[in-house]
């Protein structure tokens, strides 16, 4: 498999969890032909190991990141590796730890934090914003700022209302910030890669439902560029453009769609900001539909700004409005079901494509 | 700081024991009772899956808060706690069944089955959460001070939070304020030695939290043994008449929990042993032992309290089980007020 | 002078600001006909003043609100009136005093809170978010919010980067939160007597830039509704949705392009969040174009949202992708060659109407 | 806290005259002058116009940073502070000239017209800064003495921060962090005794803050006089021989600034009497004396430090009067680092 093609999404065989192999950390499982099985925790761990060894001003830091391994298991074996200098323990201070992190990204490291969740970002917020985002600007170009944030977003499995935001359109609304969420191991790894070796801060977000996904992917050395997405199934009568999580989502809703006889066009964003406009506007070129599905929410969401530029480029070509399904208007209940209708499952998705078919 | 600032204050269990007397006494070893049963049949719910997203057990801190809410008034006095506030609901007397509901995820729940484990409240009993950012009740809580103060009440609030959300800055914020404003605003760090899976020692400064950190705000301050009920209702009498004077406290319960952090949590970052040694101390046996050695209580008056919260904790399982989940109508309302 | 009526925007004459009648405060200098000559800093301290005479519970909470009377001198006299218990000066501690203010809110009181400028909100983001905007949500409706934050958005006059940020689009992301941003003090004073009596966390956008703005205004009590914008001036050729200070460049955009035969309607928003869809989508139907003026980033700006409404609603009547005008995408510079190009001026309000109607 | 615990450091100033030598204390003088001549050159220009949005002068808090200054190494040693920023780029050894063109909002400016007065900046001198948002800065100089350990440069790092800035939740934080961790982090708190219009007694819960918290973070602290450059000076020589072994340090400036908080700010909140009191303690003009009795400088060689300074001021505004403005090209530049 060469290393910058987009390998399948499925893997070849389930990650068997009773053998003695690691399910975790930055080991994958070799298979043949130069590639490896791999879960989503297990490729972002990688990508981390690789640099951190190439890389000696790579850090990381967080909550539970160190002994615990990861209150999801994403830094597992970090610490034995690296010791305690580079895989830090903090204390419950975001905004400390990330004003801190911002400090050491400006004095020659290159600090790698994690948010528990990225609804823990809110109290480093203005750290975030007022520091990270704009430095670079507001020095002249003299303190660019490398530093990985990145966590688990979007809504866990009933967690409710103050640990289920999706941060996707808020933090793309910045200028400074680059704002990336990969739907695959393939691309976390290879996005991490690209995030560990550019001078800006990104926005990593993660989902903690996709975690345990699994695929085939190179053991050779890639990266992926940001503001590529990728086309993850080909259709002509509407594009679906999706992320992280959404994107199974999509591809499920693409499927019962296509048994209908319309034929969706997946389009995996990969990164938020910047924006693959291009792809996305190339595809509704052909299709003249598009629905975008996404985690936050739709006033303001990023689908809203896909509509926008999509009539500022492709205004002739659109037969319908753009649809937008996305977290609906309301904190996340707990409720099972009603959790089920805030999300921006197939059924909405297929509901929201079937209306910009005019079906 | 010096050693002895944090020598917890000394406690006469007989003298306090005769100062609250029977009844009182009771009533709150039957709460801790409710609390302990009432999460250890959660746990058994959740495992069933009848309850999903995280669980926090408060068991092992039962002492704390109890004897805390013994002196409270809930129709003046506030209260807020963080995620782990399973107890402080029964406390202010919620009945059990609105409270299991909610975990049950039923439009019975205490908040219509919206919030879940992490979530309760009672707008009656000034109970104002069940918070699940760490460190953001704290700021509530004051303004509940800042409240009775300024409606001149007679309140006081208290603000529970864990040894790890002391770091936080709204703990520095907030205690700066009710310093400068005479709050009647009490501070209760639930110190037991951890925070997820990192001890207390490897994200706190100091050790003994209230009593290093208290002075930095011209505040008074306490540090008790958490896990004995005399000693918690003894420091709330003596924090909450400061409090009621006009002036806020800061206060330490040195205390554990036996269960993980969550229902998630293996808790392999701490020794059997450990857990054990403080097992040994369960703050409700010791109440259940003195209770029988004083003879306010029989063995069979014991079990028949056992009995009588198993029932209340069963009837609350039958009634969330039979509870219809939250019609989809509930999706939208409550974003804004009705 | 009806009191539901909106005055003409310029005031009758100028505050003599030499003379002895009171330059600030809640007293405005009365005029025949039941109106009196306000600026909008008084036309907002006269609606706290009003309210706090009627209800007791509101209180005032902020960083040099009391004794210094507000940075910008909006709460001018309310602690001689209130005194110290109900006017309140804070120290510099954001996230505690939105938290308490949230607290208080819980407990029965009605809470005002001054930002010094919405930039100084971020380190309060969130108690903003997480607590003021779910509370009521997740407590099943047993908590609403009654709390009014508010300051000046947007650039002042060159002060750069961390203090020129505009969170229309930021705040009104999240549902649970009111979002209004007025540009004359007629609109500022009904707006805030709103926020004053009703439930809901109201985020209050100001501009330090408007705060001279003068203005006839009835002295009969009066509130306006949210949710509801305003023609300011009718147009065919084009519609023009702007909001606080941008209403004021767009109207003198308006005049420019009237010289050059072209007629815009302008519709000042008032509220962002909820926002007056019908009656933007209503101009459109007529002028089948519109550009959104505002100050925030383009990027998942409420611009976008608006065009991804109309899109929605008026799709067919769009005869041009919805033009928007708004911050460019960079922290503020403080060079003022450069802060002038950053902000949605007049002349690039000009360049994008004559793009919509494609002259 | 104690009331002893704030009596300042006590200085034999003959002593540390002596330490210091001839020609370390006149080039403090010299660059005390330097910043206060800057700064007033600056106000000047700012009445003219040529300067907009905020100017906060720092006049009358000289001889703390400076006196800090004189210790450090800017190839390791990191600084960093609020938006009350002039006199620290000095300090680290940049132009006037860049500096004054910055405050003209012109390309040749230190951060190329792009911040003005709150945010000058050195890379190479480790200056971080120049932060606009009160207390944001103390988590980055926190980062900076992590960098420096992380990094073994045997560095350290101090960050000022006004007496209005220590009740932000970064504060608490960050020290708690750098206790935590061993870093060698000196947090400087300047005490002038305002936040903007607010006195400190209305914002911090303790007056001597220094002291009264440090032990709360299980921290060093010093307080000093801070118009005194003698007790500026040997403090930052004590708190930094304890950074360089590898702990942190709080320190308080009892100090003053002259003019308002900002040149918009007419400080009626203070009595006249108050800002001449403070007046006839200025710390520049007492080092002066103290060099003419010391016959370490003479009254013409004053006079010429004095004309010599004020020509690389005049030179500052002339560059900068004669600089461009950025060329629109800068608008979009260095939003993402090249
Ligand atoms: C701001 C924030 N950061 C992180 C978390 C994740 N988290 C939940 S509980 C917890 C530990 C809190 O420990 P402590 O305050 O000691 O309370 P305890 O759980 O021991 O009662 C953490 C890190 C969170 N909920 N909020
Ligand atoms: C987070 C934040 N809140 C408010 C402000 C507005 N503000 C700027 S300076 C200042 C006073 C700071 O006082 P202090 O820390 O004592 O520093 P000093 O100005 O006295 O040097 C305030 C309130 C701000 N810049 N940032
Ligand atoms: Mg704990
Ligand atoms: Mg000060």
């Amino acid at each position: 498999m060469s290393a910058l093609t987009a390998p399948p999404l499925k893997a070849s065989r389930p990650i068997n969890t009773k053998a003695s192999e690691p399910i975790n950390g930055h080991k994958g499982i070799l298979l043949s032909d130069g590639t490896q099985l791999v879960n989503m925790r297990m490729a972002i761990c990688q990508a981390l190991y690789e640099e951190m060894k190439r890389d000696p001003a790579i850090f990381i830091m967080g909550e539970e990141v160190a002994q615990y391994n990861g209150a999801y298991k994403v830094t597992k074996g970090l610490l034995d590796e690296f010791g305690a200098e580079r895989v830090i323990d903090t204390p419950i201070t975001e905004s400390g730890f990330a004003g801190l992190a911002i400090g050491a990204a400006m004095t020659g490291l290159r600090p790698v934090i994690e948010f528990m969740s990225w609804n823990f970002s809110f109290p480093a917020f203005d750290q975030i914003i007022s520091n990270a985002s704009k430095m670079c600007y507001m020095t002249g170009g003299m303190f660019p700022i490398p530093l990985v944030m990145r966590g688990p977003n979007g809504a866990g499995p009933r967690v409710s209302s103050q640990h289920s935001h999706a941060v996707e359109a808020l933090y793309s609304h910045f200028p400074g910030l680059i704002v990336v969420s990969p739907s695959t191991p393939y691309d976390a790894k290879g996005l991490m890669k690209t995030a560990l070796r550019q001078p800006n801060p990104v926005c990593f977000l993660e989902n903690e439902m996709l975690y345990n996904y699994e695929q085939d992917i190179p053991t050779a050395d890639y990266a992926i560029p940001f503001g590529k997405g990728v086309v993850r199934r080909e259709g002509g009568d509407c594009t679906i453009v999706a992320i992280n999580r959404c994107v199974h989502w999509a591809l499920e809703a693409a499927d019962a769609l296509a048994k209908d006889g319309i034929a969706c066009e997946v389009i995996d964003r990969r990164t938020i900001k910047p924006l693959d406009i291009e792809l996305i506007a190339e595809s509704v070129r052909k299709t003249s539909r598009c629905v975008v599905v996404e985690e936050c929410y739709k006033t303001g969401g990023v689908g809203a700004e896909i509509a926008a530029q999509l009539m500022e480029r492709v205004f002739d070509d659109l037969d319908a409005p753009v649809g937008r399904v996305t977290t609906t208007e309301n904190p996340m209940p707990y409720a099972a079901n009603l959790e089920h209708e805030t999300l921006p499952k197939p059924h909405r998705i297929i509901a929201a494509v079937k209306q910009a078919c005019y079906r | 700081m010096s050693p002895t600032a944090a020598k917890p204050t000394a406690i006469d269990a007989a003298a306090v024991r005769n100062e609250m007397g029977r009844e009182r006494l009771l009533k709150m070893y039957r709460q801790m009772l409710l609390i302990r049963r009432f999460e250890e049949r959660a746990s058994q719910a959740y495992e069933a899956k009848k309850i999903a997203g995280f669980l926090h057990a408060y068991i092992g801190q039962e002492a704390v808060q109890t004897g805390f809410y013994d002196h409270l008034d809930p129709s003046k006095d506030a209260t807020v706690t963080s995620y782990r506030c399973h107890a402080l609901g029964l406390l202010c007397g919620l009945d059990p069944k609105e409270l299991m509901a909610e975990l049950f995820g039923k439009v019975t729940g205490n908040v219509r089955g919206k919030g879940g484990s992490m979530h309760f409240f009672s707008k009656e009993r000034n109970m104002l959460g069940g918070h699940g950012i760490v460190g953001g009740q704290i700021p509530v809580g004051t303004g509940a001070a800042f409240s009775a103060k300024y409606r001149k009440t007679g309140g006081v609030s208290i603000t529970y939070l864990g040894d790890g959300a002391s770091p936080q800055g709204t703990f520095h914020e907030s205690l700066n304020m009710a310093s400068l404003w005479n709050l009647p605003a009490i501070y209760v760090i639930e110190n037991n030695m951890y925070g997820m899976g990192t001890a207390c020692t490897r994200a706190s400064s100091v050790q003994d939290i209230a009593a290093a950190k208290a002075p930095g705000y011209n505040m008074a301050s306490f540090t008790f043994d958490g896990l004995d009920l005399y000693a918690s209702w003894k420091t709330a009498q003596q924090a909450i008449a400061i409090a009621r004077a006009g002036r806020p406290v800061l206060i330490e319960a040195k205390t554990y929990r036996y269960r993980g952090h969550s229902v998630s949590d293996a808790a392999t970052y701490r020794t059997k042993e450990e857990v054990d040694r403080y097992k040994a101390l369960d703050p409700i046996e010791r109440i259940k032992v003195d209770l029988l050695a004083a003879n306010w209580l029989t063995e069979a008056g014991a079990e028949q309290l056992e009995e009588q919260v198993m029932t209340q904790i069963m009837e609350a399982v039958k009634f969330s089980d039979e509870s219809p989940e939250p019609p989809l109508s509930e999706l939208t309302r409550h974003v804004y007020a009705e």
